[in-house]
């Protein structure tokens, strides 16, 4: 039983020490944390593709698609669907650019990533507020319009964590991504802004992977 | 209990007590059990619910009779050893040593995780086969039951013969009804059964989710809106039971019941046609719709184009498609 | 939920009197509790003013009196609205800018003394450990008085003091409560105060997550309580469909709440994966884990995974009664199967979330008032995984009766009974670990042994309910209510207060009353067992659960299950009594390591410093090896310079380590 | 910590105090004893109940819902309550003034009159100005389908007593629903009048009643809001011994 009060505080470089030895723990922690959101999300969305297949096997009272069904337009939903799959890519080419140094191309995709993904969660809105149906009217429609109103708020906190990103690459010297910067404290925030880079690339592919799923789901099975 | 006539450790021959007192415990162990299971099987199991009243209602009564036969020992060996271990191995007052440390046992773990298989497996084959054999036990089995029971299926019920008497139960916000198909379905608020007769119970619901539970009958099946859920079972004993309602249903849940009786096939049959004959003349069977497995009551025939204004203010789930929605159904 | 999962900033941890908490200000002028009420309020009035604004004209509004949108609406903003006065977006803003994060004291308990820091988006984790106590005895003594309320109005056959409705919302709310708090009360208080410290961390991974999780648990007491204000639910715990859909405004709160609560969970449970995979101590390898880290990891599992499938049920659930979606409704081609089938994949990884915690708890206590290793610290660790893995794969044996997928029923029959091999290592692990020890029979050790007792009977009725035919007579019934009572309250609550007399201690430097504790303990223990084991039988005669009347020839049985109730209610107070007087007036010390435990948390000054090890601890022992000769110390606080660096930073980061080599 | 610990513990004896206003609020407040219960009593061996069925009713927080109201034996009055008291074994006669429109039933077996003495009711139509239409009709049957004429349904399930009530006549009853309640023959709005009689059970006990007609405008099934209050479409028959 160590009485820690009475012990002298540690030397700087111990300090350095633990602190590199949390650097590291919170780099790996942005790489498990990104996969287990991933797998909190799945169950999520999955909930509601199951939702899906169970009414849609069910079609109890004949209404998964009622009588004088329509279906919302496809090339909305292609086009919101098509935004998304691009926006992902583009900010994974961008990350390979950063990987290899150039921080301006990732700025560049990063912001048009941006740009499409705010596009499709806005297209997404005013879809749901013209459908060709009443929410209740039938099984499809109630997952419909209870689905992406889920999906596109979660798109927009993940945009915002893309925002963050770009707003924070504002401090970072484009140098640091080329060579080793002269300071630890630098190095550790390039690193830092690197993993949740990574991180962000992985759980925003997932969000594009889910877009095209859903598409897949309600505009073509 | 088993430890109190035990001796504490001492001495030099500790190891041989040991070996004794562990016996001991074994001894004691098996004999409560023996006498537990007795208890339970000679004393108990007569009067365990759900009765004997129906073949299911048997079968779950032999049922929780066997697994509490299987149950007993399980329980009384924890707690003797913990009754043992408490006693031998308490810390005396001022005594600040520490145990003994062992870190596991191979042999005593693969026993245990063997023999606690065993008994799963036991359970999961007596279960199974409790399950299928009696054509579901009594429990609900869908719309399209894969374990059948036997006998005939015919329009109209003879009494004495292998018939089997079909009985819709419909729950509805908070009472029960029953309608009889073979006897012109006609519907009643009583169930009335014949004895030594396959039965078979379509349940369903008008509403809300409901459960039937007449619990001398050893039946228990949710009632789902638009949904034929089929349950079966014969009874053994003519008498009187109650209908419960299972499933949290709103306000009146808890006084949902409703009476039956279980009769002789002709009292039965005495019975039924009278109903049927005063309802066809007080023109009731002309008032339902026709027999069906499910119903969907916003779908009135009689009233025709008055059903979008009715159903559109009060109707089943029209309470958003107003009075005219192209969309009501 | 997603900006938050980027890495936790590694500033130095500031020190000294400039950053010795808020101390300079006064308490009003930072952000808190008091902010966050008046930003609950407005909100709530934006919310509802824009509901009625939006929803005021549909149909379903202006027939029934009623506009759900408006209520949801306001829950929402009201959330909200405390939020943001509680201060949690401000780094979100500050980061949006692109600004660092400033280095706040608020960081690894730096608030300095004083009071304020309970009532802040504060980020130690030792301090959200300290604010879930509090939040969850509450939950808990107000589901407590609703359980009183319950068997006041059983004590007659006859409707007789509480209205049928009124009886329906008093079980609603009651059930929903005590799941509510039942899946906090030990990873709120004791997995986030002592996870980290058990495997050596000086902070945990995402610390606005595990903060915003406790913060979220207020808002979800005070809507569900709200609800009795809109006239209650009459759907008990579960909120079948379509009843829910049917009710009046008051099941809104429920809907909310619960997927409120929810939200809570995952964001405890993520923090709490990472943490313990990331942040161990370089030689906490898993096979020195503490057992109940080990039950904390596999339960951060269950809440990850299952609980957004309960997220999403009651977000269908309110979108049926305010966007006027039909998930549940059959007639529009949706399904009351639908949500009986999302609720129970929650509904049972739910009642492991209960269980596993304990099993982490009592095995601790166990092994350190036996004096002994624990026996067999594999097959603890498979029980506990097993149970994990299985409970969400049983979730159909609440639906044996329902008509939902009969010809299934084997298999989860044999599902169902298989989670008991799992569950039976935990009582061989148990029942080994007392071979040849030295019991002590101290409090904590006498909640685990209740513990023990209870679940084995809870355990074996359940295995009762798992087989198809005997379910068929005990399903709903309160054959039912006895076997989880006796799962959850005898099984999780008594770990709960065992934990809470054997960490109390450390948390608080305070013990409580050694005598009032063993009253406490056995008027407690007593009075549980002749409440809940007459349930049993009562179920057996047929009684279905949430009846406001009963078959009169039950009245004797219901009646003295009501007295022993209020008895049981009443060693609660004892309890509350004990607690409040020994932390508030007593204040019996008791510092250093009163039980002689091996385990990390108590070889830290009492109570733990700021920032927990003055040094990232080396590993060297297991927490259990009591009773071996010249056992190595469980840790070495204070490691030379250098093993942490070449023990854990890898060459690729070559630079960092390379400073601190010269 | 010792400030910090004192308050705490303070604030959790706060939040138990918080805990009884709860509990105190459910258990008064909520419970039904606010609820006023009339008492019948027999003259000449026979209790007469009167109550009646309207479209809206006089509450501020929720007007449209349906409701019944029981009349007062001594004052006359129309109490907005569904609890009321007759003695045991004695026959009850029951008048019902059925104010409100007709709705179709969803199990039309309830069109049947059951339970009643005789297993009938009477019944005469009234138009909005206190007029008769039509004789007295005596009922066992009325059927809420074929012609939309059933505008609740008094029911004591545990009494198997199933009371079919008419609606005012279709074409008189087209914009001449009585609007302000408690409705009287004098404010207008036609009406149906119905009677009939029962005999109350010999065991003392609070019996539960409905209406079986889907009658919550607004509600899934039409089933919620005042089908499951006590006090609109629910209530209690306190039956007390002689």
């Amino acid at each position: 039983m160590a009485e820690m009060a009475a012990q002298p505080s540690p030397s700087a470089a111990v300090q350095a020490e633990d602190e590199a030895f949390y650097h590291e723990s919170g780099i790996n922690a942005a790489w498990t944390g990104s996969r287990l959101a991933i797998g909190g999300l799945a169950f999520l969305f999955g909930c509601f593709a199951f939702a899906y297949f169970y009414l849609r096997s069910l079609n109890s009272a004949g209404r998964w698609q009622g009588s004088g069904f329509v279906q919302p337009a496809v090339w909305l939903g292609t086009t919101i669907m098509v935004l998304a799959l691009l926006s992902a890519s583009v900010n994974w080419y961008g990350l390979q650019r950063i990987k290899a140094g150039r921080k301006s191309i990732w700025q560049i995709a990063g912001l048009f990533a941006l740009a499409m993904g705010l596009a499709a969660v806005a297209l997404q809105i005013w879809q749901l507020t013209t459908l060709p149906f009443p929410p209740g009217s039938s099984g499809y429609s109630s997952v419909f319009t209870g689905f992406y109103p889920v999906f596109l708020t979660l798109q927009l906190a993940v945009l915002i964590w893309l925002e963050i990103l770009l707003a924070r690459s504002r401090f970072i010297p484009a140098m640091s991504f080329v060579e080793q910067p002269p300071t630890v404290t630098e190095t550790q925030s390039v690193q830092r802004f690197q993993a949740s880079l990574s991180s962000f690339t992985t759980v925003w592919s997932f969000m594009a992977l889910i877009a095209f799923s859903f598409w897949f789901l309600f505009y073509a099975l | 209990m088993s430890s109190a006539e035990i001796p504490l450790p001492a001495g030099r021959h500790a190891a041989e007590r040991e070996q004794r007192r562990i016996w001991w415990l074994v001894a004691v162990w098996l004999l409560l059990s023996l006498a537990a299971c007795l208890v339970i099987w000679f004393v108990w199991y007569p009067h365990l619910p759900p009765g004997d009243m129906t073949t299911s209602a048997r079968h779950q009564q032999f049922d929780i009779a066997v697994l509490a036969v299987t149950a007993a020992p399980v329980i009384l060996g924890v707690f003797c050893y913990f009754a043992y271990v408490l006693v031998v191995f308490r810390a005396r007052p001022g005594d600040d040593s520490d145990g003994a440390p062992i870190y596991g046992n191979a042999k005593i773990q693969a026993a245990w995780i063997i023999g606690t298989s065993m008994i799963v497996l036991w359970l999961f084959v007596f279960g199974t086969v409790e399950l299928i054999v009696p054509a579901g036990a009594g429990a609900g089995e869908g719309a399209s039951p894969i374990w059948k029971q036997s006998g005939a299926q015919t329009v109209a019920w003879t009494p004495g013969t292998n018939d089997i008497l079909q009985v819709q139960v419909i729950g509805q916000q908070w009472t029960w009804s029953y309608r009889y198909p073979q006897f012109g379905g006609m519907e009643s608020t009583v169930l009335d059964l014949p004895v030594n007769t396959p039965i078979t119970f379509h349940v369903t619901s008008l509403d809300v989710i409901h459960s039937f539970w007449p619990y001398l009958l050893g039946v228990k099946a949710d009632a789902n809106p638009q949904v034929d859920n089929v349950a079966y079972t014969t009874a053994r004993q003519t008498g009187s039971f109650i209908v419960r309602c299972n499933e949290l249903c709103g306000i009146w849940h808890g006084a949902m019941t409703s009476n039956g009786t279980v009769m002789t096939p002709v009292a039965f049959k005495v019975w039924a046609t009278a109903v049927q004959a005063r309802e066809k003349a007080n023109g009731t069977l002309a008032a339902l719709p026709p027999y069906a497995l499910t119903y969907d009551p916003t779908v009135i025939p009689q009233l025709g184009k008055d059903l979008v204004n009715v159903v559109g203010v009060t109707g089943a789930p029209g309470y958003f498609y107003g009075p005219g929605n192209p969309v009501t159904p | 939920m997603a900006i938050e999962t980027q890495p936790e900033r590694a500033e130095p941890t500031g020190r000294g009197p400039e950053t010795a908490g808020g101390g300079e200000r006064p308490w009003w002028q930072h952000m808190g509790a008091h902010t966050g009420l008046i930003g609950a309020v407005a909100g709530y009035f934006l919310g509802h003013w824009l509901g009625n604004f939006l929803g005021g004209d549909f149909a379903r509004s202006s027939l029934s009196d009623e506009n759900d949108v408006a209520i949801v609406l306001g829950y929402s903003f009201a959330v909200i609205g405390w939020l943001a006065g509680l201060g949690v977006f401000n780094d979100l803003f500050l980061l949006m800018r692109g600004k660092p994060l400033p280095e706040e004291p608020r960081f690894l308990g730096q608030e300095g003394p004083g009071l304020a820091k309970y009532f802040r988006f504060t980020l130690d984790h030792k301090v959200v450990g300290i604010q879930y106590l509090y939040g969850m005895i509450a939950y808990f003594l107000t589901g407590g008085l609703f359980a009183m309320a319950i068997r006041t109005e059983l004590l007659s056959p006859n409707y007789h003091i509480i209205g049928p409705e009124q009886y329906l919302m008093v079980v609603g709310e009651h059930g929903t409560m005590m799941m509510m708090m039942m899946s906090s009360v030990v990873l709120g208080p004791f997995g986030q105060y002592f996870g980290p410290l058990l495997i050596g961390s000086k902070r945990v991974a995402f610390p606005r997550l595990e903060a915003l999780g406790f913060w979220l648990t207020p808002p979800a007491y005070i809507i569900l309580l709200s609800s009795i204000l809109f006239g209650g639910f009459p759907t008990g715990w579960t909120g079948y469909e379509p009843l829910a859909t049917q009710a009046t405004t008051g099941m809104d709160a429920y809907f909310f709440a619960f997927g409120l609560m929810g939200i809570s969970m995952i964001l405890a449970g993520f923090n709490m994966i990472v943490t313990i995979i990331n942040f161990r101590a370089p030689g906490m390898r898993w096979s020195r884990l503490p057992m109940f880290v080990w039950g904390q990891f596999t339960v951060s599992w269950l809440q990850v995974l299952a609980v957004p499938v309960l997220v999403g049920a009651c977000y269908m659930g309110l979108t049926d009664r305010t966007f006027q979606t039909a998930f549940f409704t059959n007639q529009l081609g949706g399904s009351s199967f639908l949500y009986q089938n999302l609720f129970w994949f929650f509904g049972h990884p739910e009642v492991y979330i209960l269980a596993l915690p304990g099993f982490g708890i009592v095995t601790e206590i166990i092994s350190t008032f036996c004096r002994k290793p624990l026996f067999g610290y594999k097959v603890q660790v498979a029980g506990l995984l097993g149970v994990a893995t299985l409970s969400f794969f049983v979730w159909q044996h609440h639906l044996f009766d329902s008509g939902i997928n009969p010809d299934m029923r084997p298999l989860f029959m044999l599902t169902t009974e298989l989670i008991s091999i799992p569950t039976g290592f935990i009582y061989l692990v148990a029942m080994g670990t007392f071979w040849k020890a030295r019991i002590r029979f101290t409090i904590p050790m006498l909640f685990a042994l209740a513990f023990y007792f209870n679940f084995l009977i809870g355990g074996i009725s359940g295995v009762f309910l798992s087989d198809v035919p005997a379910d068929t007579t005990e399903h709903g019934s309160f054959f039912v209510m006895a076997h989880f009572h006796y799962t959850i309250m005898g099984g999780l609550i008594f770990a709960f207060f065992g934990g809470l007399y054997y960490w109390l201690p450390k948390m608080f430097g305070i013990k409580l009353n050694e005598t009032l504790g063993k009253i406490h303990f056995w008027t407690m223990f007593l009075f549980f067992n002749t409440t809940f084991l007459p349930l049993f039988a009562l179920g057996m005669l047929g009684m279905p659960r949430r009846v406001f009347t009963y078959a009169r020839n039950l009245e004797t049985l219901n009646d003295w299950v009501s007295i022993s109730a209020f008895c049981l209610g009443a060693s609660m107070l004892i309890f509350l009594f004990n607690f409040v007087m020994s932390m508030a007036f007593w204040r019996q010390r008791e510092v250093g390591n009163p039980w002689r435990s091996r385990s990390l948390e108590w070889q830290l000054s009492t109570p733990p410093p700021a920032e927990n090890f003055r040094r990232v601890p080396v590993i060297l022992a297991g927490p259990y090896d009591y009773g071996v000769k010249d056992a190595l110390p469980v840790a070495d606080l204070d490691p030379p310079p250098g093993v942490i660096g070449s023990a854990y930073a890898p060459a690729a980061r070559g630079p960092v380590t390379r400073e601190v080599e010269d | 910590m010792s400030l910090t610990a004192r308050v705490a513990a303070l604030i959790v004896a706060f939040l138990c105090v918080v805990g009884v206003g709860v509990f105190v609020a459910v258990y008064y407040i909520g419970s039904a004893n606010q609820l006023p219960t009339v008492a019948y009593t027999a003259s000449g061996g026979v209790v007469n109940v009167a109550l009646q069925e309207d479209p809206q009713n006089n509450s501020t927080t929720t007007p449209d819902w349906v409701t019944y109201y029981t009349q007062d034996p001594t004052t006359k009055q129309w109490l907005h309550t569904t609890l009321f008291s007759v003695p045991a074994g004695t026959r009850v006669n029951v008048t019902i003034y059925g104010y409100d429109g007709c709705t179709p039933l969803r199990n039309n077996y309830w069109s049947k009159v059951q339970g009643t003495l005789g297993n009938v009711v009477t019944v005469q139509q009234f138009n909005k100005n206190n007029r008769p239409l039509g004789l007295t009709t005596t009922e066992s049957l009325i059927n809420s389908w074929a012609t939309c004429s059933v505008g609740h349904t008094f029911a004591i399930p545990d009494l198997g007593l199933y009371v079919p009530v008419a609606s005012p006549n279709a074409q008189n009853s087209v914009n001449n629903l009585c609007s302000n309640s408690p409705c009287t023959p004098a404010s207008g709005g036609a009406y149906s009048l119905e009677k009939f009689s029962f005999m109350s059970p010999s065991q003392p006990g609070s019996y539960r009643w409905q209406c079986l007609i889907p009658c919550g405008g607004g509600f899934l099934n039409g089933n919620g809001g005042p089908m499951q209050t006590l006090g609109w479409m629910a209530g209690f028959m306190n039956v007390v011994s002689t």
